[in-house]
């Protein structure tokens, strides 16, 4: 483990949503980084992962686009690189993947980028790269959370598929309770914390994103949770942003605040909500911020 | 000099019709060495074989060869004729000139000639074969039972019936293994104690079976008919020659919560206890573990904590300061049936290539139970006394899915096998709940029905149709709790569609293992086993019972998973095994062995490396005074199977294989 | 010292001894015989144990003894009738026939199979192939040989 | 998959090296003759409800060769790869691949396959990709509503992101575009119509 | 070279080991020394000449060796594997051994060679050796050195012979071996030939002639590198020992690239390492067997 040693050094690629929808989740990340003497280099020209477009339409450019951030990684001398974003991780942990198993693919794709393979990187998710950090979070949390219940939600790609992630385990997954609980909160135990939230599908197929958000949020309110704790940008979207359809849907207007972990160990630290960019968020935060006296943050209705 | 003797046979039309019998012999006759050669219609015939007899004491003959048909087929006959007629049998060799030549080729100029050059080989061959003697080896006629199952229990009875004694040994305090647990039996639904107890009382009081129970097997050596076992028995606390049984130990034992395995956790037991009513030997053991005088005394505090149990006991039975004692044991044959182990889901395995159940919460939802706990559960001796209720809080499940194949035909999970008895017992069970809650629902989960077996399928389809389990062809994905409910995520393939169902109970009917430990037994024992831990047996069809070291035998669960059935007959089987082994003094064998050359012998161990059975051992050279000079390898006779391996492989041919010698075969190479 | 020619002679009819196992390649000859298949007349039987107990000399021994081609034949692996005499001698003669082959000894000179008891056919298949293979080849006269001993 | 009246016509004529199971095997290493059909995938399915094929009986229909019905099914297109079929499959096979590389084939073969608004979202996405190296995501789902036809859907919530600064107006270009054009073209890429 | 002798000293003196087995100046160049007594330690050398395989001293068909009891032995890595092979095969117990590993730096083909170390007088073994001492020194003595660069591709012959055809290589071997004069200086100088009484010594049969003919002489040269095949331990000593200069070594190097190929096995300073002739795999090759 990493615990206790001094400034840790990895290669960031914030995927692009993390420069639009889910700009809370970088600014979080920027806010807790110092304290955690935790050094974000992010990747000179770095470039979409291809989300599920490439993956689902052709399985090289699938290969391609996210190892040439691997590439980029490689020549700025990283050996690990974080991808905040769980679809991104997934993406580019595969990418690793089959660079390492698959030859035919990976003397394809280095002919394709017209670079050759440096040293293996290894792909940090935030659960895996906070999960490192405990004890430098529990040390610096210095807000009581005053036994906050909170259910982490890690969906489908946070720690699947096992041969691509080889971090915690695919059906029991420990890692975002031992953050959790290292920022001073309280896991609860509910059963939805792997379901997927329907991902991509949010422009194409909102009817089943709404659906299966709805028993999500169901579970995790039936536990006793204050909040949810996500690790991905489309979640966190899916489950936010949409939460108002979703709880019209359900006939249960009980709003659910739905937090970045990283928002989550800020808050801990005692960090100002709005450099958090809790006020970003369409679920209104402030009667979840008053119970743990943070901050007050403005916010503005849904229209 | 030799004065070899040659004879070759017409075998009617089948030789002679190609091969120039006549010719043959007369070449043969102007080979140095060769006394006497002859042809003749049939040389197996009586006529045949008294040709050979007489010429052998006319012409004083020490070497026969037979140029006749395949030595599989007549080898034994010829042999025989020259011991009748007083010549080492070992000095009559054959020729195949038959299935080599007469029957292969028909130009009878190339076939004549090919023959000569046959039976040439064998000539050049024999004037160097020595007189050999057949190898007799002792034999204990006694045999050790490994395992005091249905199946170690089967064998010793058998075994002691024929007349022979057995040593029993079984590692827990009684013998009865997991039959002793279940309710009822597939496909008659007879109750298991019923038929059960009086075969272990039946080998308690046999007069020829020696029961160690609470025992466990050291170590082995030896070999066919010559074994030795030392065997440990553990400390059971209780001087077994004073205890009569009475129970008034196990009443007055304070602890009284110790999860009860026979009971697997669903009921308890006192720390000096007996496992079940019906134990053999009835004799309690005293958990030292749970006892509070022994966590007493772990703590060093000096006042003996507790000690109830011998204040009570009249005859002064119970002894705290017992230690394991160790017996050896001489046996002929050793029989291994120590049965299976149920395969748990939870996140911790014994092995690499195990896994657990994480999507069905690794054993950590309430009334998520196993085969053997629903067992329990029905029996009426059980803790529930034969009701069915929920272990969490007690009330009746009026509706319980059963699940198929856990752990079993998964690789993910790492055991790619079928455990054979689920589909049947998961009936069974069905039943039983339907016999016991009238109104309650199985629901089963089950990807192929296997119920090969007389009487097997058709208990199934009472299972189906008389008491309605439903069954829904297909694997379940998940298992989560939903309040008081577990919620089963599955699919019914047959109709294609997603299935969930709240249930008050589910069974998983987990994959059959081998026990914990039984590597190390095979290591022991010599005795192969597979990636799981079954033991091999020496051929999977016509070897099924014997394994590949001579004088081992397995019965039951060991060896794959088995239903009792099958057990038993294979226990019936080991045992005619043992009998008839046991029918001898001696065992004779072909001295087709190898032997060292002790004075050029340098003790590198190549032929010990590739012995495949063990066979090589390490011989000390002494002088007079007893001062080591080399230490050298030698060949257990008993235990060498003359493959001639080790040979082929000795750097400086220190090692022959009798009837196989160097110089018998460079002699035949150079006849070509 | 010059390369020899290929040595041929039309009406060549080679030497060739087997080294055969008794359990499976001995029973499969008997098959063989007993089916009636029609095969070479070139090839001899010294029948051994098992693989595991055919030494290299053997071989060598033949070649000087004038032989032109060796098999060497037994059961297919898992099928030993001693377990594993069988892996040994694929190891020892998977070594052997690189260095002969190293050494100038054409490792069509050597056939190696696995036969069982049941494959009769498979039996008079190796030795026809192997016959017509050593035909071809010419009689090993290029090979370092002793004085032939005429006992015929 | 009980939606056919017509007895499965099982082309038996098609060699084996010419099935679509051997295509499979040849993109992704898995040999679809390893399912069992004991259809865990789909027991765990998050969108097994809304599927006419269920998973497993998408891996039936390869087994069966059933080519066209199979590439035709809108229920490929539904996969979310959220790799709980993956995870939990029992002969350690991979569903989510194969339905990725089903997809890949039918954007080759047949592209009017596809269901129009996962085309319209594909194909919008990548075209952001394309043109700037990262997905604008204003760009991309003004280009999504353009292509899906779903024009007035969602379109309250732009406030709600402009006002939480979460659409950006103008893309931002990354400065090698030259590399992501040239993995685009290289990579041969059948653009979804 | 005084760390070598003060260490000598100090175990004989110390009555640790009854004698050292290392190397002494001669007058053309170096030869083995045996060295009871503490005085005569200071004749302890160690350099680029010290070419000899000492461990060769230490198989039991040494008597007179044998009978010096407890022995401290000066050790190359490339010796130490004759002893860890020597121990593999129950010739040699490791308690009654001290290892003196050297950091040798590589060493010259020739014992008695008067020029610098470089990439012409380099022996053959050391092409790719890293110099440094073996795991199974007791004690390590000198300054760790590098080896020289060499001189060229050491089985640059090795492939020119492959490529041949097999009349061609059948000629070759033939002319080679017919030299042999069956002195068997290979096998008296080989660390691994132990054997009491050699299979080419055997009579009764007589596998190989005893006589010097090239029937004899291709038996017994195959079956020598057959017998070390898995065995050998690369030092070179057969090679160099032999008067009539026969290319004994790439026999050696051939079998030692197939047991690579084959097995994945390479000679190796690990007692406990299987030699790969007498066990197996199920999934050997086996592509030449129909």
């Amino acid at each position: 483990m990493r615990n206790g040693e001094a400034a840790m050094k990895v290669g960031y690629f914030p995927g692009c949503s993390l420069h639009a929808t889910a700009r809370e989740y970088e600014e979080s990340l920027k806010a807790i980084a110092p304290a955690l003497d935790l050094q974000l280099e992010e990747i000179r020209d770095w470039a979409c992962c291809g989300a599920t477009s490439a993956h689902s339409t052709n399985h090289l450019l699938s290969v391609a686009l996210p190892a040439r951030t691997l590439v980029l990684a490689a020549r700025q001398n990283l050996d690990r690189v974080f991808a905040p974003c769980a679809a991104c991780y997934n993406r580019l942990a595969s990418a690793q993947h089959a660079i390492e198993h698959d030859k035919k693919v990976a003397s394809q794709v280095e002919s394709i980028l017209g670079a050759s393979f440096g040293h293996p990187i290894g792909v940090l998710s935030i659960a895996q790269l906070l999960s490192e950090m405990t004890d430098r979070i529990r040390s610096k949390a210095i807000v009581p959370l005053k036994e906050l219940k909170v259910a982490c939600y890690y969906g489908c790609l946070l720690v699947r598929p096992p041969e691509i992630c080889r971090f915690d385990d695919p059906e029991a997954p420990t890692s975002l309770e031992s953050i959790v609980t290292a920022a001073g909160a309280v896991p609860v135990k509910w059963d939805k914390a792997l379901e997927c939230c329907g991902g991509g599908f949010s422009l194409s197929r909102t009817a089943s994103v709404v659906r299966l958000g709805r028993s999500i949020l169901r579970s995790a309110k039936d536990s006793g949770a204050q909040a949810l704790i996500v690790a991905c940008p489309m979640c966190h979207s899916n489950l936010d942003f949409r939460q108002r359809a979703i709880n019209r849907s359900a006939g249960d207007d009980r709003p659910m605040p739905v937090l970045f972990i990283s928002q989550l160990v800020g808050l801990s630290m005692g960090l100002d909500p709005v450099r958090l960019g809790l006020n970003r968020h369409f679920v209104n935060p402030q009667p979840f911020l008053s119970t743990i006296s943070a901050g007050r943050v403005e916010h503005r209705e849904q229209a | 000099m030799s004065r070899i003797g040659v004879f070759i046979c017409h075998c009617g039309e089948n030789i002679g019709r190609t091969v120039d019998c006549a010719q043959v012999a007369q070449a043969m006759g102007e080979l140095p060495g060769v006394v006497h050669s002859v042809d003749y219609k049939y040389m197996c015939s009586d006529p045949g074989q008294a040709l050979i007899k007489q010429a052998i004491k006319e012409h004083n003959l020490d070497g026969v060869v037979v140029g006749a048909c395949s030595p599989h087929m007549h080898e034994k006959t010829f042999r025989k004729a020259a011991a009748a007629a007083g010549l080492n049998p070992y000095l009559c060799e054959m020729a195949n000139i038959r299935e080599h030549c007469s029957w292969i080729h028909e130009d009878r100029a190339e076939a004549t000639e090919k023959a000569k050059g046959l039976v040439r080989f064998i000539v050049e061959k024999i004037k160097y074969n020595r007189p050999l003697s057949n190898i007799f080896i002792p034999v204990n006629r006694r045999a050790l039972v490994i395992g005091g199952g249905i199946a170690g229990i089967q064998a010793a009875l058998d075994i002691a019936d024929g007349g022979r004694e057995v040593i029993l040994v079984e590692k827990e305090s009684s013998i009865g293994g997991h039959m002793s647990q279940l309710s009822e039996t597939f496909p008659t639904l007879d109750c298991s104690q019923c038929i059960l107890t009086p075969r272990m009382v039946e080998v308690a009081q046999h007069p020829r079976i020696k029961l160690l129970a609470y025992s466990e097997v050291e170590s082995v050596d030896g070999y066919i008919g010559n074994f030795e076992v030392k065997i440990r028995q553990k400390a059971r606390s209780i001087d077994v020659s004073k205890c009569n049984g009475c129970g008034e130990c196990t009443k007055n034992c304070p602890n009284k919560k110790i999860p009860s395995e026979f009971e697997q956790g669903l009921g308890f037991r006192t720390a000096i206890y007996v496992p079940f009513p019906q134990a053999v030997p009835n004799i309690p053991v005293l958990d030292r573990d749970n006892c509070a005088l022994f966590k007493g005394r772990a703590k060093g505090v000096k006042k003996q904590v507790c000690g109830k149990c011998a204040t009570v006991c009249g005859r002064r039975a119970i002894d705290f300061d017992q230690q394991d004692s160790f017996i050896t044991e001489k046996v002929g044959a050793i029989i291994v049936a120590t049965g299976y182990q149920l395969y748990w889901i939870g996140k911790e395995q014994e092995s690499e290539i195990l896994h657990g159940y994480g999507e069905y919460g690794y054993g950590t939802i309430p009334d998520v139970i196993d085969g053997l706990q629903f067992e329990r559960l029905a029996s009426a001796s059980g803790p529930t006394g034969g009701k069915i209720l929920r272990p969490s809080d007690g009330k009746e499940p009026k509706k319980i899915v059963f699940l198929q194949c856990i752990g079993s035909r998964d690789r993910a999970k790492g055991m790619e096998y079928c455990s054979k008895i689920c589909c049947m017992y998961v009936a069974k069970h069905t039943m039983l709940y339907h016999h016991k809650v009238h109104d309650g629902k199985a629901i089963v989960f089950y990807m192929d029905i296997r119920a090969g077996g007389k009487g097997y399928d058709e208990f199934v389809r009472r299972a189906i149709e008389e008491s309605h389990a439903l069954y829904l062809r297909g694997r379940v994905s998940s298992l989560t709790r939903n309040g008081d409910t577990i919620r089963v995520q599955g699919v019914d393939t047959l109709s294609g569609e997603p299935v969930s169902i709240d249930a008050d109970m589910v069974v998983l009917a987990t994959a059959m293992r081998p026990q914990p430990g039984i590597t190390s037994l095979a290591q022991k024992l010599s005795v192969s086993y597979d990636l799981h831990g079954f033991l091999n047996e020496a051929h999977p069809k016509l070897r099924p019972v014997e394994t590949n070291t001579a004088g081992i035998f397995v019965a039951g669960a060991c060896q794959a998973p088995r239903d009792i059935p099958d057990s038993v007959a294979m226990a019936s089987a080991t045992a005619s095994k043992v009998l008839g082994l046991f029918s001898n003094e001696q065992l004779e064998r072909e001295p087709l062995i190898a032997r060292v050359d002790r004075q050029t012998c340098t003790g590198c161990f190549h032929c010990e490396r590739v012995c495949p059975y063990g066979a090589v051992e390490r011989f000390e050279v002494k002088d007079r005074k007893g001062n080591l000079i080399k230490v050298i390898a030698e060949v257990n006779q008993g235990v060498c199977q003359g493959c001639g391996t080790c040979q082929a492989t000795c750097p400086s041919k220190s090692i022959e294989l009798d009837g196989f010698t160097d110089e018998q075969i460079f002699a035949a190479v150079n006849a070509l | 010292m010059s390369v020899p020619a290929k040595e041929k002679a039309s009406s060549f009819e080679p030497n060739i001894v087997a080294f055969v196992c008794n359990w499976c390649t001995y029973t499969g000859a008997d098959l063989a015989g007993t089916s009636r298949l029609n095969m070479a007349p070139n090839v001899r039987i010294i029948r051994l144990p098992c693989t595991g107990r055919i030494d290299t000399l053997f071989i060598l021994k033949a070649f000087e003894r004038g032989a032109d081609g060796v098999i060497v034949s037994g059961c297919h692996p898992a099928d030993c009738h001693y377990t594993a005499g069988n892996y040994h001698a694929r190891r020892r003669f998977a070594v052997f026939r690189e260095l002969m082959e190293f050494m100038g000894v054409d490792p069509q000179r050597i056939t190696f199979s696995w036969v069982s008891a049941s494959e009769g056919g498979k039996w008079a298949e190796v030795v026809n192939s192997t016959t017509e293979k050593v035909r071809e080849l010419g009689p090993f006269v290029s090979y370092p040989r002793v004085a032939h001993a005429q006992v015929k | 998959m009980s939606t056919s009246s017509q007895p499965l016509a099982l082309s038996a004529g098609t060699p084996h090296n010419r099935s679509l199971s051997a295509q499979i095997l040849d993109v992704t290493g898995l040999d679809p003759a390893r399912c069992y059909q004991c259809g865990k995938c789909s027991a765990g399915c998050p969108m097994a409800s809304e599927m006419d094929l269920k998973t497993h009986e998408i891996i039936r229909l390869l087994q069966l060769d059933m080519r066209e019905r199979l590439l035709a099914s809108e229920s490929i297109w539904m996969c979310l790869t959220c790799e709980t079929c993956t995870t939990r499959c029992p002969n350690v096979f991979d569903p989510a691949a194969v339905i990725d590389a089903l997809r890949e084939i039918v954007l080759r073969e047949n592209p009017g396959l596809v269901p129009r608004r996962i085309s319209a979202f594909h194909s919008a996405f990548l075209d952001q990709i394309r043109a700037n190296g990262r997905v604008f995501e204003f760009g991309l789902v003004a280009s999504y509503k353009l292509r899906s036809g779903a024009l007035f859907a969602d379109v309250d919530s732009v406030p709600g992101m402009l006002a939480r600064g979460k659409l950006a107006l103008a893309p931002r270009r990354i400065e090698a575009i030259q590399d992501i054009r040239r993995i685009f073209e290289q990579c041969a890429m059948e653009r979804p119509r | 070279m005084e760390e070598l002798r003060e260490l000598a000293k100090k175990l004989l003196q110390e009555k640790q080991v009854n004698a050292v087995v290392g190397y002494e100046c001669d007058r053309r160049g170096v030869r083995p020394a045996f060295v009871d007594d503490p005085a005569g330690c200071d004749r302890l050398v160690f350099d680029h000449r010290c070419v000899q395989n000492l461990p060769a001293y230490l198989s039991p068909r040494r008597t007179n060796v044998a009978g010096l009891g407890r022995l401290a032995v000066v050790v190359k890595q490339c010796d130490a594997r004759a002893v860890a092979g020597l121990i593999r095969e129950s010739q040699l117990k490791r308690e009654n051994l001290v290892l003196i590993g050297v950091r040798c730096g590589g060493v010259a083909a020739n014992p008695n060679e008067s020029r610098e170390l470089g990439a012409e007088t380099l022996a053959l073994r050391c092409y790719g050796c890293s110099g440094t001492e073996t795991a199974m020194a007791d004690y390590v003595v000198g300054e760790p050195k590098t080896v020289p660069a060499a001189g060229g591709d050491r089985d640059a012959r090795l492939a020119e012979i492959e490529k041949m055809s097999p009349e061609e290589r059948l000629a070759l071997w033939k002319e080679w071996l017919s030299r042999c004069t069956r002195c068997h200086a290979c096998r008296q100088v080989c660390p691994m030939c132990f054997c009491e009484r050699c299979v080419a010594e055997k009579t009764q049969p007589n596998w190989i002639e005893s006589s010097p003919h090239i029937q004899g002489n291709f038996s017994w040269n195959v079956t020598r590198a057959l017998h070390l095949a898995g065995r050998c331990v690369d030092c070179g000593e057969c090679e160099r020992a032999c008067p009539a200069q026969i290319p004994l070594g790439l026999l050696n190097r051939k079998l030692a690239k197939i047991m690579s190929a084959r097995y994945g096995f390479a000679v190796t300073d690990d007692p406990s390492t299987p030699a790969p002739i007498g066990s197996y795999r199920l999934d050997d090759g086996q592509e030449f067997i129909l």
